[in-house]
């Protein structure tokens, strides 16, 4: 199940300010693991997962037609 | 009876001006309830970071999360403080060192839920909506803002 | 070396027009060192004591005392708080409700002092400053503000 | 010596708005005793006592030509 990845602040220097579709994950781990293998300077970088735009934690099922939102450090205001 | 307040946009294209806050505060002479307002204001600092200043920062969002965000935020603030009514207001794209980008307004009967309320929406604000801001320098370089 | 601040007139006859705040807050964006702004406003409620609605509050103050006594207040916020600037204004006169009469505005490189020093400010001036208002009601008949 | 005596809001309506001259007061207990007997309603209100526009408290001896401001509670803000 495809699943589009959008990413922000200092990501969109290693990934762009495009979605970036990932054709097959069922997870989150999976489609972290994928996204690790095709920008390497991902790895190392601060961020936290929104699944459909809520926060997730640890191991979440993709169910098809998912947005990911990889936000690193908030810095409004 | 569950009352739904609508989400509200809280963004605005370019810094917020003197006489947009102005005008919003204008608009409260008719409720005669308001005892005391807060208001807190974001205004760029032009930092100086390794030798360089900092000119203008660029803010970007994930528009419709910051908005559902910010939604949760403002009904668990009304159910904590006995407010009149309150205003958010965030600058997005590029804002100049001295200008102003955040704009917070809480009003109530009595001054302290107005006070409490507007530092409690605001420290909400800084840790809990998906805002970034990219630090521009005198030279076009950058670096990514992070909030202390 | 001891740094003195001149005392400065608060006072201001009638109330604090929207038009006057935003002068106040245009003119600190070309102070790039300030991170944080924080402003309390005080609006006369149409409060309704024993079925007579307040209409106005005329404020009157020992205009000299007051000043002198504001002055000790800047000077120890000042030492406690790491501000850039504070500014305050209070009306006297009679002012209609739904009407500004005190308008406390501080500023601070980082946000907490600034909001710090606001609030503490406003309480001072409400404890420490001799000024005393009427509540004036509809049919001219008046009772003596008391804070709480 | 003179005294001048200057009261302020809800004392006006006792007092009323002009400064009131106490011929001579050698303390502030003094002239109190001097204000209750000249305006009895003023016995039982509250207020406290600036002389020179510094707050005293207790028995405050008066050098003469003094101000002595009688405070009702605050209300500014």
């Amino acid at each position: 199940m495809p699943v589009q990845v959008i990413v922000f602040g200092q990501l969109t220097d290693i990934m762009g300010n495009s979605p970036v579709t990932i054709e097959n994950a069922v997870d989150t781990t999976d489609l972290i693991d994928q996204l690790n293998q095709r920008y390497p300077a991902l790895v190392n970088k601060p961020y936290i997962i929104a699944v459909d735009k809520q926060i997730v934690t640890g191991h979440t099922t993709l169910s098809g037609n998912n947005t990911v939102a990889l936000l690193p450090p908030f810095a409004g205001g | 009876m569950i009352t739904e307040r609508k989400p509200k946009n809280i963004f605005t294209q370019g810094p917020i001006a003197a006489s947009f806050i102005a005008d919003s505060i204008q608009k409260h002479d008719t409720k005669t309830n308001i005892g005391g307002h807060s208001i807190f204001l974001g205004q760029v600092r032009a930092d100086v970071i390794e030798g360089s200043k900092v000119v203008a920062i660029e803010y970007t969002a994930y528009e419709e999360m910051a908005l559902e965000k910010m939604h949760q935020i403002r009904e668990a603030i009304f159910a904590k403080y006995p407010l009149v009514c309150m205003h958010v207001h965030h600058s997005l794209g590029k804002i100049a060192a001295g200008e102003i980008c955040l704009f917070v307004f809480t009003s109530s009967e009595h001054r302290k839920a107005a006070i409490d309320a507007c530092t409690e929406t605001v420290e909400r604000i800084k840790a809990e909506l998906p805002i970034w801001g990219k630090e521009i320098f005198e030279d076009e370089s950058y670096q990514w803002k992070e909030n202390k």
